[in-house]
């Protein structure tokens, strides 16, 4: 088949500006041939290239003393955990395969993640997922749409993890009108390796052989790297038939025969195959290496028949990876890879001229200097518009809801509702490490092997965001830290995925920007780096762009087994103590959302000093034993907190908050930040209070957990009085009562 | 009205179920397994519903069509 | 005693497997591929959870087939511990090792949960240092737990005292709403008629350490472990 | 050759997937859905086989003779 001519059209259609083209042509001082433009245009796109972010990402933490490889060098960073051992993690999104075909979408999403966790030479231990969507409430074509995207993503995303065996242990999902049309699937993993063990993504080693390994190269997902970086249109359906198709069980071959060999000592360089595939692989691989690398599309192990250079060049098939093997050490494979029954072939060599070449047998067509496509894409310095804080909410505008009437239709928000239905149908306890369960704040993982505790947890409240993208980002920041802190964990590290309208528009730049620099602020104030993280722009459907969701995922470490907190009470009796300050703003709050219809006001403020100090002081009596539950006040602020300190046990709590000199809504649903419920048993209250005190943080007394199994809360003279049973029924059964009707 | 749906992978979009069988009947002694695809065969009785109407359930409810295509044999 | 853990290809509870197995003093496990084809000198074989070739086509459809099966027969009629958990279960009920199949859940949906079962029968060596209705929690994962045989097998099943376990709520009563599957008699595992092989779908594994939430998955490794030790002695 | 095997659940086994379709085909408005049973078609091309290890293969690997009944066409 001919190729078609280099035509204005198909330049554009390519993706790629005139200016950029210009840049093509400058670079190889020639017209591309079919496949060059091909490639240019996916090395290029904003997913592979990160044009648009780039210079903004810069602003990120990235060093310190436990960074081993920093955010940006390879596909993870990896941070030191101690005695010889370390961890890879990395979030990475999936948002438009998932909205074009949610069961596929989020599966490959799960699947390229694992991939760039074990090319680092670690063993994948657990993933999580961070997800959004339109509203699945009611009967609307919308809402039947969001209910099917929903349930589809969980599946594909359980099909995944759970067929590799990999735990998914914690996650986060919310519902809101922005999502509609444009999902937001974001998958995490994170591995476990020894520090000597750590791969490169390098084509070292002029004269290596380099080799292809894992399932065959289809017409799948053709340019997805490209798709990824256009927003959703009508048109994009006729990307359709490019689904990519996930195939975990291949995965977890390929997996265990890439660890297999990596421990061989015969690699030189090892890079999966993601977006833009094969092509950004070979001059990822030598632009790192400072090398060249040359390749023939003919040797590649191809599942269709009749695919053209460009195709096979560009194809996203799942499941591959690139190896770049010790000159000699070939048999190593060919034995490795036989016992694990997957295809690999020899396609090149590792060159000392820069270029990247793929030949077609005799053919060469493509030939461009490998760092020039990696490293030296275009730059762009977006306009963001200028943005004025909003005001704080008028309190007087908001007419007081019967407290008694609006904790449960909180409890029955879909953002807020239990989120069983989710995690019940994934595995998260496969590799026996899963210490604390999904349904507490973060989750823990006991790595085996290497015998320590980690605890992780994703969060980002779009809201907060969406009304102040800086204040929203420091606070997702803040509030990851938070729910390691309630389980006894202090954070060693942060992955980030920006998911963003069209930066072209300068608000949706400005929220780009601002996001990262309230993130940045966030990691420097808890002092861990970020690791690394994914951009996701574009996100716009016809209606416009997503709320500004710059998901958090971190990482935090548990010194000893007898730290690990959970947030349920424990026993009857125990005195319930709230840490931290109770303002008086409803803004960006849950209740004013779920009850009032309105997502306005300023977000709550966030006062780094005070966070820090009050993590600190729960870490202290945590470790010394002295506290038996600990929760965080998020969503839908103290009264479903307390909630859902009840959940899962047979006890009840009586609270007195005293004369506040507030409104009840303020007191029970607003959503000051730096609050965290703890209880104690009665015998260490006393010395639980001097603790604090010493340490300087505000805390208040606020009651007892009961064997009355009763949630009643009294402010100033009313007392509100809720069954607990009622409570969690309404949390547990809002899901499955939504998607199972 | 009885009817039977054919719903089978796209020809360009992978089957590893399909793949998988296929190595495993090699494994069982056929000599060149070509290809296998697996999909689903959907039997449905009905009163009362058009021929229309049954394609919309097949495009909507019974496939996927990002991934899929359907046959509908009407029996009687 | 020296254990057996069979790895076929995409199995990915075979390290959990042998991590419990090897708390226990004085076991050794041994992860075995499934390209292998001798299993002498193992006590017992384990057939770990998973999903084998990817469970596709059906669970355990095509790792049936697999070069370690013809030993796994062999060992099972010579009358070798032989435990197949979750993914190991469907491969014996595949292979003909146990009666019935396992069908899709009920609700359809994949389900990982702590639950309980009832110890129904003491009398075989995968239950012997249990008690009769003693209440065990153990974990399921899995999206096709739902047991099935015809009312023959069934109630030869039942005649020959083969269910050694059942989900029951958590005061041991077996109820429809305590079965997460739909699994006849709210079956969660049974053994051969020789009992010497045992399917369950709860993983027990995933229990045998107190930081992971209970240990309650112990007393079915422990039970293995002695009628081992006294069968030796015998012999 | 190539052949069509269709594999279906034996009518006394419940089948939930079905039972799930058939209730979301009478909301997606059809009238009354008598029943829907969900089985498996699997095209398979192979070279130098014949029909009695097809039969073989359908009965050993491609179904479960204790839930599933399978049927075996040979297109050519
Ligand atoms: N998609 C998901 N996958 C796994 N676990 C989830 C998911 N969504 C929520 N969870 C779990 O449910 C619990 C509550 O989640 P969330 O309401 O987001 O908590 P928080 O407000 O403390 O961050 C957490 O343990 C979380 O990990
Ligand atoms: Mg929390």
């Amino acid at each position: 088949m001919a190729n078609p001519k280099i035509t204005p059209e198909l330049i554009a259609k390519h993706g790629l500006s005139p200016e950029e083209y210009e840049k093509v042509l400058s670079i190889l001082g020639r017209e591309p041939s079919f496949e060059e433009l091909g490639v240019f245009s996916v090395m290029w796109s904003e997913h592979c290239s990160y044009k648009n972010s780039r210079p903004e990402l810069r602003k990120f933490p990235t060093t310190g003393p436990s960074v081993l490889v920093k955010a940006g060098e390879e596909n993870a960073g990896v941070i030191d955990i101690g005695d010889g051992w370390a961890v890879a993690f990395k979030i990475e999104s999936h948002n438009h395969p998932s909205a074009v075909e949610p069961f596929q979408g989020a599966a490959t999403g799960v699947g390229g993640i694992i991939r760039d966790i074990f090319t680092m030479g670690a063993r994948p231990v657990f993933l999580m997922d961070s997800l959004r969507f339109g509203s699945i409430e009611g009967d609307s074509k919308q809402a039947k749409t969001n209910r099917r995207l929903f349930a589809g993503v969980v599946a594909g995303i359980a099909h995944y993890g759970n067929c590799i065996g990999l735990p998914t242990i914690a996650g986060e999902v919310y519902f809101d009108e922005s999502y509609s049309g444009n999902p937001l699937v974001n998958a995490f993993c994170l591995g476990i390796l020894r520090h000597e063990q750590i791969a490169r993504g390098a084509a070292e080693g002029v004269g290596n052989p380099v080799f292809y390994v894992g399932a065959e190269t289809g017409r799948d997902g053709l340019a997805g790297a490209a798709f990824a970086s256009r927003e959703l249109t009508e048109e994009s359906k006729a990307d359709r038939p490019a689904v990519q198709v996930g195939d975990p069980f291949r995965e977890k071959l390929l997996l265990e025969a890439c660890l297999e060999l990596l421990a061989t000592d015969c690699v030189a360089g090892i890079q999966d195959m993601g977006a833009a595939g094969l092509t950004c692989s070979t001059c990822e691989t030598a632009s790192r290496g400072g090398t060249g690398v040359e390749i023939d599309i003919q040797l590649v192990p191809q599942r269709a028949k009749g695919q053209t250079p460009y195709e096979v060049l560009l194809s996203e098939s799942q499941e591959r990876m690139l190896v770049i093997v010790k000159k000699g050490q070939e048999d190593t494979v060919k034995q490795i890879f036989e016992k694990w029954d997957l295809p690999y072939a020899e396609i090149g060599v590792v060159t000392d001229d820069g270029q990247m070449r793929v030949r077609n047998g005799d053919e060469v067509v493509v030939d461009v200097p490998a760092r020039a496509l990696a490293d030296d894409g275009p730059l762009y310095s977006r306009e963001a518009a200028p943005f004025t804080p909003p005001a704080p909410l008028d309190l007087a505008s908001v007419p007081q809801a019967d407290p008694l009437k609006a904790l449960p239709s909180l409890l029955a928000h879909p953002s807020i509702a239990s989120k069983r239905w989710v995690w019940r149908q994934y595995d998260h306890m496969v590799r026996t490490g899963t210490a604390v369960l999904p349904g507490s704040d973060a989750a823990v993982f006991i790595v085996r092997e290497a015998n320590k505790i980690l605890a992780a947890s994703t969060d980002c409240n779009a809201i907060y965001c969406k009304l102040d993208p800086l204040v929203g980002a420091r606070i997702a920041v803040a509030e990851c830290a938070r729910n390691l802190a309630c389980s006894g964990a202090v954070p060693i590290g942060v992955t980030d995925n920006l998911n963003f309208g069209n930066p072209h528009k300068p608000e949706n730049f400005y929220q780009l920007r601002a996001a990262v620099e309230g993130i940045s602020e966030g990691c420097r104030a808890f002092n861990v780096p970020v690791t690394g993280g994914n951009v996701s722009l574009y996100n716009e459907s016809p209606a416009g762009a997503i709320d500004p969701t710059p998901t958090i995922s971190m990482v935090g470490r548990i010194d000893d087994a007898a730290h690990l907190t959970t947030q349920a009470f424990k026993g009857q009796g125990d005195q319930i103590i709230l840490i931290g300050e109770t303002g008086s703003e409803l803004g960006g709050s849950h209740y004013l959302l779920a009850i009032h219809g309105r997502k306005e006001g300023a977000p709550p403020v966030l006062h780094f000093e005070k966070e820090i100090a009050i993590h600190h002081a729960l870490l202290g009596v945590i470790r010394k034993g002295l506290v038996c539950s600990a929760h965080d006040c998020s969503e839908g602020g103290l009264a479903v907190a307390l909630a859902e300190s009840c959940f899962g046990t047979e006890f009840g709590a009586s609270i007195d908050l005293g004369e506040t000199g507030q409104r009840a809504d303020v007191d029970l649903f607003n959503e000051s930040q730096g609050r965290i419920v703890i209880s104690v048993s009665p015998s260490n209250r006393s010395l639980v209070e001097s603790e604090l005190k010493s340490s300087g943080v505000s805390f208040r007394f606020i009651g007892t957990v009961t064997a009355v199994p009763d949630l009643s809360i009294t402010t100033g003279a009313s007392v509100y009085t809720w069954p607990v049973r009622d409570l969690n029924d309404t949390f547990e059964k809002t899901i499955p009562s939504l998607m199972e009707g | 009205m009885k009817a039977v749906v054919t719903v089978m992978p796209k020809p360009a979009i992978l089957d590893p179920a399909g793949v998988a069988a296929g190595r495993a009947m090699e494994h069982l002694g056929l000599k060149k397994v070509r290809s296998v695809r697996i999909g689903k065969s959907i039997e449905i009785e009905v009163d009362g519903a058009d021929e229309k109407q049954l394609h919309e359930i097949c495009h909507d409810l019974l496939s996927n069509p990002v991934v899929e295509d359907y046959t509908l044999r009407i029996l009687s | 005693m020296r254990v057996a853990v069979i790895q076929f290809p995409g199995s990915n509870c075979d390290t959990d497997c042998q991590a419990a197995l090897a708390s226990f003093p004085g076991v050794m496990a041994e992860i075995v591929w499934h390209k292998e084809t001798s299993l002498t000198g193992y006590d017992a074989i384990v057939l770990p959870g998973g999903f084998s070739y990817g469970d596709y086509l059906r669970c355990g459809s095509i790792a049936r087939f697999s070069p370690i099966m013809g030993a796994v027969r062999t060992a099972a009629d010579s009358g070798v511990l032989v435990l197949g958990i979750c993914n190991g279960f469907q491969i014996l009920c595949e292979a003909g090792l146990l009666p019935g199949t396992l069908l899709r859940n009920n609700g359809l949906l994949f389900r990982c949960e702590n639950l309980q079962l009832r110890v129904e029968n003491t009398d075989a060596p995968f239950t012997s240092v249990l008690h009769e209705g003693q209440v065990l929690d153990i974990p399921i994962a899995h999206g096709e737990g739902n047991y099935f045989a015809d009312p023959e097998t069934m109630k030869q099943l039942e005649a020959n005292a083969q269910i050694l376990v059942r989900y029951c709520d958590a005061s041991g009563n077996v109820t429809l709403e305590a079965n997460p599957n739909g699994s006849l008699g709210n079956i969660a595992g049974i053994c051969s008629h020789g009992r010497n092989v045992f399917g369950l779908m709860p993983h027990p594994e995933r229990v045998c350490d107190p930081i992971l939430g209970g240990t309650d998955g112990r007393g079915i490794f422990q039970s293995m472990i002695e009628w081992t030790a006294s069968h030796d002695a015998k012999k």
